[in-house]
């Protein structure tokens, strides 16, 4: 064991104060300081995981308190999973970001990367807490720094994304803060493993009603149906690698929260139908509002959205198939939809009204960029043999395995609808006419370095999925084992 | 009949002031006008008095006054009249507008005239040659072209008949009738 | 056996008999000769007794009728049909228009002697000759055919440059394909 | 390392390097393009044994690797057109833009189609299908700005028959647990009454897109008519019949296993006659060239399709030679046009005519082509729709007879339209500086006419293989040992020695021709198309007096009632409907927070109020 | 087993058959029509003369290979299908290829011939050819239909697509296909209107419209070989005709008789009607035709 998953709450948290004092020193260091963190937070969790995939959770305790009553940190193969992902991700937006054009000003650039560190701290934390309360915290340090670098472009627009993001987050805070107000009440308790283990002792009424605020409140974050109306404006209205980060790190976090509620603490069958459904609808607007689409960012905000919900739907199957394809699903969202944010905001980035038609005839003067947006298209709607076909099938195989055959029906028929707008774009960029007013824009080469790692890693999990299975194979199980959780957790002294 | 063909003398008068009327019994209505006016009285004739049908164009040639005479037969369907529009071309400058534009069977006529007397419309587009082929020098028709010594000095002639006399002098003889000297001129 | 005369002799009245019993005619309607044709060939006059037989194009047509006057524009047409024909071919001048002119012989515009022009074998005089007339003339052309004396064609082809230039004068625009057989 | 691993790699890495040696290199290119189709084809040919399977795994699924004979037979057409093809391809893209991408996708496609064929299991299966797919697609779009449309389309339908294959295959899996093809044909009889029409339908959806179907052809014309010729052949010839090798191996071999197959079989095989039928009737309004073999080529594959869905031996046995016929004469045919549009620029009826003494070796090329397309007797497409008509009668499908003749009948008029229109009509002035393809072009071209000739006189040489290949899908051997006497064996025991027949006809015809030929050569001069009896008008230079416009319309007066009804209408009715629930979608993001903050509550409140039957 | 060269001479007899045979019947067609007419009419032998003056006539040009080709191609169909058709019942010295004759084959084999002659009629460059072979491809899509039909049924009744064995059921039952599937009959009588191509269905020729269509630039050889081929052609049709539905012949008399009797149809009907337009001749034959065919299967498959 190497380090404590303390760390990745401390560090980021610690980097973001320090940041803007480096600045006073030496102004490079803001740009500097967030990715060696980054790169160390990575190694760690890499070295962290690989100890956890063979002896087991790490549980870590906070301030001495053992729990059910401290609060405990829990680094499992699956917590463990999504927090290696986030960093990689995170890194990678660094790499794009570090000369992304409105930061290079020494003020921006601090402010920006304070708000990342914070960002990455939150969603992280999310991930990795134990205790409902302490996650909530979390999602508010989110949500503050998101509000924050969706209007990181002083502008009227950004300011109105922003406030829609602020008005729903801070509703989605009140029914959070109720969730776990009932709860404690029923069970005076905040820890989760704690709740789990009590929670067939509280009458249903409150149970259900606390899940249904649960599920309001974590549902703004994981881009569930009704409660998704910031995505599209947000997303297109924050800078590019932003959008990445929101589709990559804070929406996994959003859905790790849910599924972490609706898996491990309560015990109510119905939750997982309600999944499934509320996937389902969430998939189904979220295409048939895409391809209507005429703004590159809004579609992939949408896109990004109905991925999202065929993500809930893969947990809603509830089996360890499920799981299983729900996270493979979730890995290739968050490297796909990155790699194309990065490619599409590129695409676009001289475009003032950012149009879909103003990538007609990239494809000749930015080749390798089109090239990779092309690439992310094909693997995010599941072509072999890249990355994004092997999620599909498992996703489709537990499906069926469960007897789901009219949810795979309406899956697929979504996801032709998915071709048709992802296809179109690739459609303009390589085979239309050239717009006569767009001055295509060389990327920088951090940006197109973090573009090229992604592509490639679409292109060999393509190829060798099996690099991925097995990590997915123990996270999934390690999610399925309720008890095993509790116990780890409970069990856990000086 | 008589008060509808008043009427549309009056009116035409009323029009267009050069155009100057000969009566004739019947159906029938007949203006002379300057060659300038014949478009906009053409049009006027059709939009305004119902005289939708082109019947003939043709063309006379005065040869003593030195004028072509080119004349427009038009025909009223609903009133069962026709008038005839009457103008008068300089012989040696044979130019005028083309009206196919007001009908599209103009042009038929026009073509023909183009060819057989030589007016040259001005706008009349036509591919090729109409009836003639491939002539070149005067136009057949005109009263001053030697028909008989052309086909004399371009066809060959079938021995025995070099002594026939001219048919129109055979006429003349028989029927007695006097004629000018103009026209002995251009015969034989 | 070919090159034997005697022999060549049989085949040849072979030929002109299967040929003179079979005609296949172009009539070419150029004036109002073109009225007598049908007539000719219907109930009451019954040409293709004779082996008359009407032909559509000058490719499939061993006599070339010409009822009628000849403009220069029409002979233009009708000097290209008569070259498209194939040998043996045979010329019937059908009308007083194509022995002399008729009563177009001082137009502008008609040829007034059709043989200067085009190789005739028989003349049909009348202005309009009727069904019978054209009947004889056949019958006539059939005797000519028969005593091998329908020779036109080979008229044509030796004084080919004579009859060029007569037709020239008359067709200042000669546009055609070589006829060279 | 196994064989079929190395010629997968083959053609993958060939792919890569073909497209950026067009970097370095253009000879360098076209070489390896080349070589990248040819040694994998001579490694195929000679070191893969038919029924040796290896076993692999991937991300947990076990796969299985190898050729039966059933797929050899196809592996013969796409190894065989993709040669022949690639030769042809250099010459033809001599010149464009986007060689190399062109050249990356060709190999991936035909490097994807023997994957195809030698996946025994459905995940590679789909894997090589998708592959396939969209390197076809990035070849339709490869014109660029006109077609994205037809791109679209293409896609779609190819998405819609590939997840509802998809579909079938992670149904066959939750009930099997097996993704080995074998392992579902062998549980199939013991399924449920739905499945046994469900996952049937489902991969007939998937394999009839593919292979142009009635309902589903829609995207075939623009798809085929769109992509470089030098593609074409390969996606006319081959890749549609990816589509019928699918739908006689799962189809059939399920089918035939259940009582109750016998209506899906008349179903699919009616769809087969009409989508013959239609296809005929739209391939003879066509006015360009690319256009009516496109529809031509979605006729033929409704040949196919009844032959296939009747399922008789014989039926079967005529579908595939069927098949292996039509790579060879539409692959001509394809390159054909290709030709005349290299050397014309154009490929529209209207536009050029009268190439015959211009390109003649193509159009001796295109006329054995169309001789075998038509079905008529020397040539392989009779033996072919021979045995169809017998297997239709012997198996009582008396109207699908009719039809089928009605179709191939009225083939012969869009059949004489391509040699008119291009060939024959008047020499203009315009096209007389046209001199033939280059030799690369040619020849591939003659090659696969002089292979509808063979096996026209030899058909055992290929009916042969076919029969080993039906064996091994569970048929019964049809009398194997006549194959090697070029005796086709009528069941009601007639027969038809066509050898004697071919020699026979050969020789009247030769005999007539010299006749003809010698007899007037030494008085008979060749004169210009434009000294035609014209009633003595003599054609001047620029007139043109083909007669190509509105070619067959009287004929398509006769038949307008069904002409009137196209599918795309449908299509495109059911699109629009589509788009409004699209806008109505779009319409519930309204861009207003208040708007948002409402839906929240309003959740909220559904959900208190359901909570019951929610989460009860 | 015969000496082949007796076989040869037997095939060469057959073809001199049909030749006389469909000639005089083409000139028989002449005289009948002109005595309808009340004509005299040109003599019987007319046609001999007519294929001899145009043999005799030179063919001094060719618009190109296909223009050779065209005629040959016509003139190897019909040969070639008269070697698949049996001539007389016990066909021992009419043999001819020793083949039982497949009514698929045929009905192929006798499409390769007008398309031969519709591609060396595009070669000649005239439009009136073109339009020609137009029309003659679309009614030919059109009266195949119904033939096929009378052709299935017989395949349906009989279980044989042997002509041959077609011929056998004949004179095993003792009646003739005309009477046992009368349906069969009247759709392929329908048919044949229109394969003959006379009067109302002359639309491919149409001298007054389209200068001869097809043969527009077609004479002396060429027009020879393709008349004679029509005419060996006529013949086969009517033998076929005769093999199929009247019980086939005995001997040369017989047949001679029951191919006139046929051979009267087509010609009688043309006699008394104009021409169609092209696409009312497609639709005449898609509509009685059809239906009488519809009921020859129907009633084949229900006896």
């Amino acid at each position: 064991m190497v380090g404590s998953p303390v760390l990745f709450i401390a560090i980021p948290l610690l980097a973001a104060f320090i940041i803007p004092l480096l600045g006073m020193i030496w102004k490079e260091s803001v740009r500097i300081l967030p990715g060696l963190v980054l790169v160390y937070l990575l190694t760690l969790s890499i070295n962290l995981l690989g100890y956890v995939l063979d002896n087991g959770p790490i549980i870590e305790i906070i301030a001495g308190w053992t729990p059910p009553w401290g609060i405990n940190l829990v680094f499992s193969a699956f917590s463990g999973f999504l927090v290696t992902l986030m960093l990689f991700l995170g890194l990678l937006v660094w790499i794009y970001s570090y000369r992304f054009k409105r930061n290079v000003d020494f003020e921006p650039a601090k402010k920006y990367f304070i708000l990342l560190m914070m960002l990455i701290t939150g969603s992280v934390g999310i991930v990795l807490t134990g205790d409902i309360f302490n996650q909530f915290v979390f999602i508010e340090i989110v949500g503050i720094s998101a509000y924050a670098l969706t209007a990181f472009y002083t502008g009227r627009d950004s300011a109105e994304a922003s406030f829609k993001y602020l008005i729903m987050g801070s509703l989605s805070a009140g029914f959070l803060l109720l969730a776990i107000v009932i709860l404690y009440s029923q069970l005076g308790t905040l820890n989760m493993a704690d709740i789990a283990r009590n929670i067939h002792t509280v009458k249903p009424v409150y149970k259900i009603t606390a899940l249904i605020f649960f599920i309001v409140g974590l549902g703004i974050e994981a881009e569930m149906f009704p409660l998704n109306g910031w995505a599209p404006d947000v997303y297109s209205q924050a800078p590019g690698p932003v959008g990445a980060a929101f589709a990559g790190i804070v929406v996994k976090s959003g859905v790790y929260a849910i599924i972490r509620i609706v898996y491990t603490i309560f015990d109510i069958e119905g939750a997982f139908d309600f999944l499934v459904i509320i996937g389902l609808i969430t998939l189904l607007f979220a295409e048939t509002a895409a391809i209507k689409q005429i703004r590159m960012k809004r579609m992939l905000a949408y896109s990004s959205i109905g991925q999202m919900g065929l993500v809930l739907v893969a947990f809603g199957i509830g089996t360890e198939a499920g799981v299983f394809a729900a996270l493979f699903l979730m890995f290739n969202h968050a490297i796909i939809k990155s790699l194309l944010f990065y490619a599409g905001s590129y695409l676009v980035f001289n475009s003032k009204e950012k149009y879909i038609n103003d990538v007609s005839g990239l494809g000749k003067s930015m080749p390798i960029t089109s090239f990779l947006f092309a690439l992310g298209a094909f693997a995010i709607v599941g072509l072999p043999p890249f990355a994004g076909f092997w999620s599909k099938l498992y996703f489709l195989i537990a499906a069926a395995d469960s007897g789901m055959i009219m949810i795979i029906a309406l899956i697929l028929i979504v996801s032709i609808v998915e071709i048709v707008y992802y296809f179109r774009v690739v459609n303009k960029i390589y085979f239309s006419k050239k717009e006569a007013h767009v001055v295509p824009q060389r990327p920088t080469f951090n940006a197109l370095f973090s573009m090229i790692v992604l592509g490639l890693i679409v292109i060999i999990i393509g190829f060798f999925p099996d690099l991925i299975t097995g990590i997915l194979h123990d996270a999934s199980r390690d999610l399925m084992d309720k008890t095993d959780y509790i116990n780890n957790v409970l069990s856990i002294t000086h | 009949m008589e008060e509808i063909k008043s009427k549309i003398i009056e009116r035409i008068k009323a029009n267009f002031s050069d155009a100057k009327n000969k009566s004739y019994p019947g159906d029938r209505i007949d203006f002379s006008v300057n060659k300038e006016t014949i478009p906009s009285i053409l049009f006027y004739l059709k939009d305004e008095m119902g005289f939708k049908h082109l019947s003939h164009i043709t063309c006379v040639d005065w040869l003593e006054e030195n004028e072509f005479e080119v004349i427009f037969i038009i025909w009223s369907p609903l009133e069962k009249l026709k008038v005839f529009v009457r103008t008068r071309l300089d012989r040696d400058n044979p130019v005028m507008d083309n009206i196919d534009v007001i009908w599209r069977q103009a042009h038929t006529y026009e073509r023909e005239m183009r060819e057989m007397f030589g007016i040259q419309f001005n706008g009349l587009e036509a591919p090729q040659d109409f009836l003639l082929e491939d002539w070149e020098g005067m136009p057949p028709m005109r009263r001053d072209f030697d028909t008989e010594g052309y086909a004399a000095e371009t066809f060959f002639e079938r021995p025995g008949r070099e002594d026939a006399k001219d048919v129109r002098e055979i006429l003349t003889e028989r029927s007695g009738e006097i004629v000018p000297d103009f026209a002995k001129k251009y015969s034989r | 056996m070919m090159n034997d005369k005697n022999s060549q002799k049989i085949v040849d009245i072979i030929q002109n008999y299967a040929r003179l019993h079979s005609l296949f005619v172009l009539a070419y309607g150029t004036g109002c000769g073109a009225i007598e044709i049908p007539p000719t060939m219907t109930s009451r006059y019954d040409a293709e007794r004779f082996g008359i037989r009407g032909a559509a194009t000058p490719r499939q047509a061993d006599v070339l009728l010409i009822t009628g006057y000849l403009t220069t524009k029409t002979l233009k047409r009708v000097i290209r049909v008569y070259e498209q024909m194939q040998d043996p071919k045979y010329v019937i001048g059908f009308g007083s228009c194509t022995i002399n002119g008729g009563m177009y012989w001082d137009s502008y515009n008609t040829i007034k002697v059709l043989d200067k022009y085009l190789p005739v074998d028989v003349y049909i005089n009348g202005c309009m000759p009727r069904p019978e007339a054209v009947i004889a003339g056949f019958v006539k052309l059939q005797s000519l055919i028969r005593e091998g004396k329908a020779e036109g064609a080979k008229l044509y082809k030796d004084n080919l440059e004579q009859y060029r230039e007569n037709q020239k004068k008359v067709i200042p625009n000669w546009v055609m394909p070589e006829y060279n057989w | 390392m196994e064989m079929i691993h190395l010629i997968l790699i083959i053609f993958l890495g060939g792919a890569v390097l073909t497209y950026f040696a067009g970097k370095v290199n253009d000879i360098l290119r076209d070489a390896l393009f080349i070589l990248s189709i040819l040694v994998p084809a001579i490694l195929f040919f000679t070191n893969v044994n038919p029924e040796s399977y290896i076993d692999l795994s991937i991300a947990g699924f076990n796969m299985k690797w190898g050729i039966t004979h059933f797929g050899w037979i196809f592996s013969l057409i796409v190894l065989g057109l993709g040669v022949i093809v690639s030769f042809y391809a250099v010459s033809f893209m001599k010149g464009r833009d986007k060689v190399g991408s062109f050249y990356f996708n060709f190999i991936l496609s035909i490097g994807a189609m023997l994957g195809i064929l030698l996946s025994q299991d459905f995940v590679s299966f789909f894997i090589f299908w998708e592959i396939m797919t969209w390197s076809s697609y990035l070849m339709v779009v490869y014109n660029g700005n006109q077609v994205q449309k037809i791109g679209i389309k293409y896609f779609v339908f190819s998405a819609v028959g590939a997840y509802a294959m998809l579909m079938a295959i992670v149904i066959t899996h939750s009930i099997t647990g097996s993704f080995l093809i074998t392992d579902l044909i062998a549980v199939f009889p013991q399924l449920s009454n739905q499945m046994h029409i469900l996952i049937p339908i489902l991969f007939l959806i998937g394999f009839g897109v593919k292979s142009a179907m009635m309902p589903l052809h829609v995207w075939a014309p623009g798809a085929y008519s769109n992509t470089p010729m030098a593609y074409t052949s390969v996606f006319s010839g081959a890749l549609s019949k990816m589509g019928v090798y699918g739908m006689v191996l799962i189809m059939i071999t399920l089918i035939s296993h259940i009582p109750e197959g016998h209506w899906f079989r008349e179903v699919i095989a009616w769809m087969g006659a009409f989508t013959a039928v239609l296809g005929t009737l739209w391939a003879v309004a066509q006015d360009d060239a690319k256009k009516l073999l496109a529809y031509s080529s979605v006729a033929q594959l409704g040949y196919i399709i009844t032959g296939v869905a009747i399922g008789t031996e014989l039926a079967m046995l005529s579908a595939l030679f069927l098949s292996i016929l039509h790579a060879l004469f539409k692959g001509t045919l394809f390159m054909a046009v290709g030709a005349i549009e290299k050397q014309t620029g154009t490929s529209n009826f209207t536009e050029v005519s009268g190439l015959i003494r211009k390109m003649p070796w193509t159009f001796l090329a295109s006329l054995m082509a169309i001789i075998a397309l038509a079905g008529i007797p020397p040539l392989g497409g009779f033996v072919g729709k021979w045995m169809l008509y017998e297997s239709l009668i012997n198996s009582n499908h008396y109207i699908l007879v009719i039809m089928i003749f009605f179709s191939s009948t009225a083939a012969f008029l869009y059949c004489y339209k391509f040699l008119f229109g291009f060939f024959l009509g008047q020499e203009e002035k315009e096209w007389a500086h046209v001199k033939e393809a280059p030799a690369l072009m040619v020849v591939p071209m003659i090659i696969l006419a002089a292979g509808t000739f063979i096996l026209g006189a030899y058909p055992g040489l290929i009916l042969s293989p076919i029969d080993a290949g039906m064996q091994a899908i569970g048929f019964e051997a049809t009398q194997g040992h006549y194959w090697e006497m070029s005796v086709i064996l009528n069941q009601w025991g007639d027969q038809v020695v066509l050898q004697p027949i071919v020699y026979a006809i050969f020789a009247i015809f030769l005999f007539f021709f010299l006749f003809l030929f010698f007899k007037s050569r030494k008085n008979t001069r060749y004169v210009t198309t434009k000294d035609i009896s014209s009633s003595g008008e003599v054609p001047l230079e620029h007139e043109n007096l083909t007669f190509s416009q509105n070619f067959f319309q009287p004929f398509l007066r006769a038949v307008e009632p069904v002409m009137r009804r196209q599918i795309d209408k449908y299509y495109n009715e059911f699109g629009r409907g589509l788009e409004a629930i699209f806008d109505f979608g779009r319409r519930i993001y309204t861009g207003n927070g208040q708007t948002y903050a409402i839906y929240v509550i309003i959740f909220v409140i559904i959900l208190l109020f359901f909570k019951n039957n929610l989460f009860g | 087993m015969e000496p082949i060269l007796y076989k040869v001479f037997g095939a060469v007899v057959t073809i001199i058959l049909a030749f006389v045979v469909g000639m005089t019947y083409m000139g028989l067609s002449r005289k009948i029509t002109a005595r309808v007419q009340n004509r005299v009419g040109p003599p019987v032998y007319q046609n001999f003369l007519d294929a001899l003056k145009l043999i005799s006539k030179k063919t001094a040009i060719h618009h190109g290979i296909m223009q050779m080709m065209g005629p040959a191609f016509f003139m190897v169909t019909s040969i070639g299908s008269l070697m698949f058709i049996p001539v007389l019942n016990d066909g021992r010295f009419f043999s001819n290829l020793n083949f039982e004759g497949d009514l698929v084959f045929l009905l192929y084999l006798m499409v390769f011939g007008p398309l031969g002659m519709a591609l060396g009629a595009g070669q000649t460059g005239n439009p009136n050819s073109a339009i020609g072979v137009t029309r003659g491809l679309s009614q030919m899509v059109g009266f195949e239909i119904p033939w096929v039909m009378a052709l299935v049924a017989l395949m349906i009744q009989y279980d044989t697509t042997s002509i041959v064995g077609l011929m056998e059921a004949q004179s095993a039952s003792g009646t003739w296909l005309v009477f046992s599937s009368p349906f069969a009959f009247i759709a392929a009588v329908l048919a044949m209107l229109g394969m003959f191509r006379y009067s109302p269905f002359d639309i491919v020729g149409a001298p007054t419209e389209l200068a001869s269509g097809p043969v527009a630039e077609n004479g002396g050889k060429y027009l020879f070989t393709m008349m004679s081929s029509n005419s060996i052609f006529a013949f086969v049709k009517l033998t076929l005709y005769v093999d199929l539905f009247l019980g086939g012949a005995d001997n040369l008399i017989e047949l001679l008789i029951k191919t006139f009797a046929i051979y009267l149809i087509p010609m009688l009907y043309g006699l008394v009607s104009p021409r169609y337009r092209t696409e009312q001749a497609v639709r005449y034959f898609w509509g009685w035709p059809l239906f009488f065919g519809f009921l020859a299967i129907m009633y084949a498959v229900v006896f």
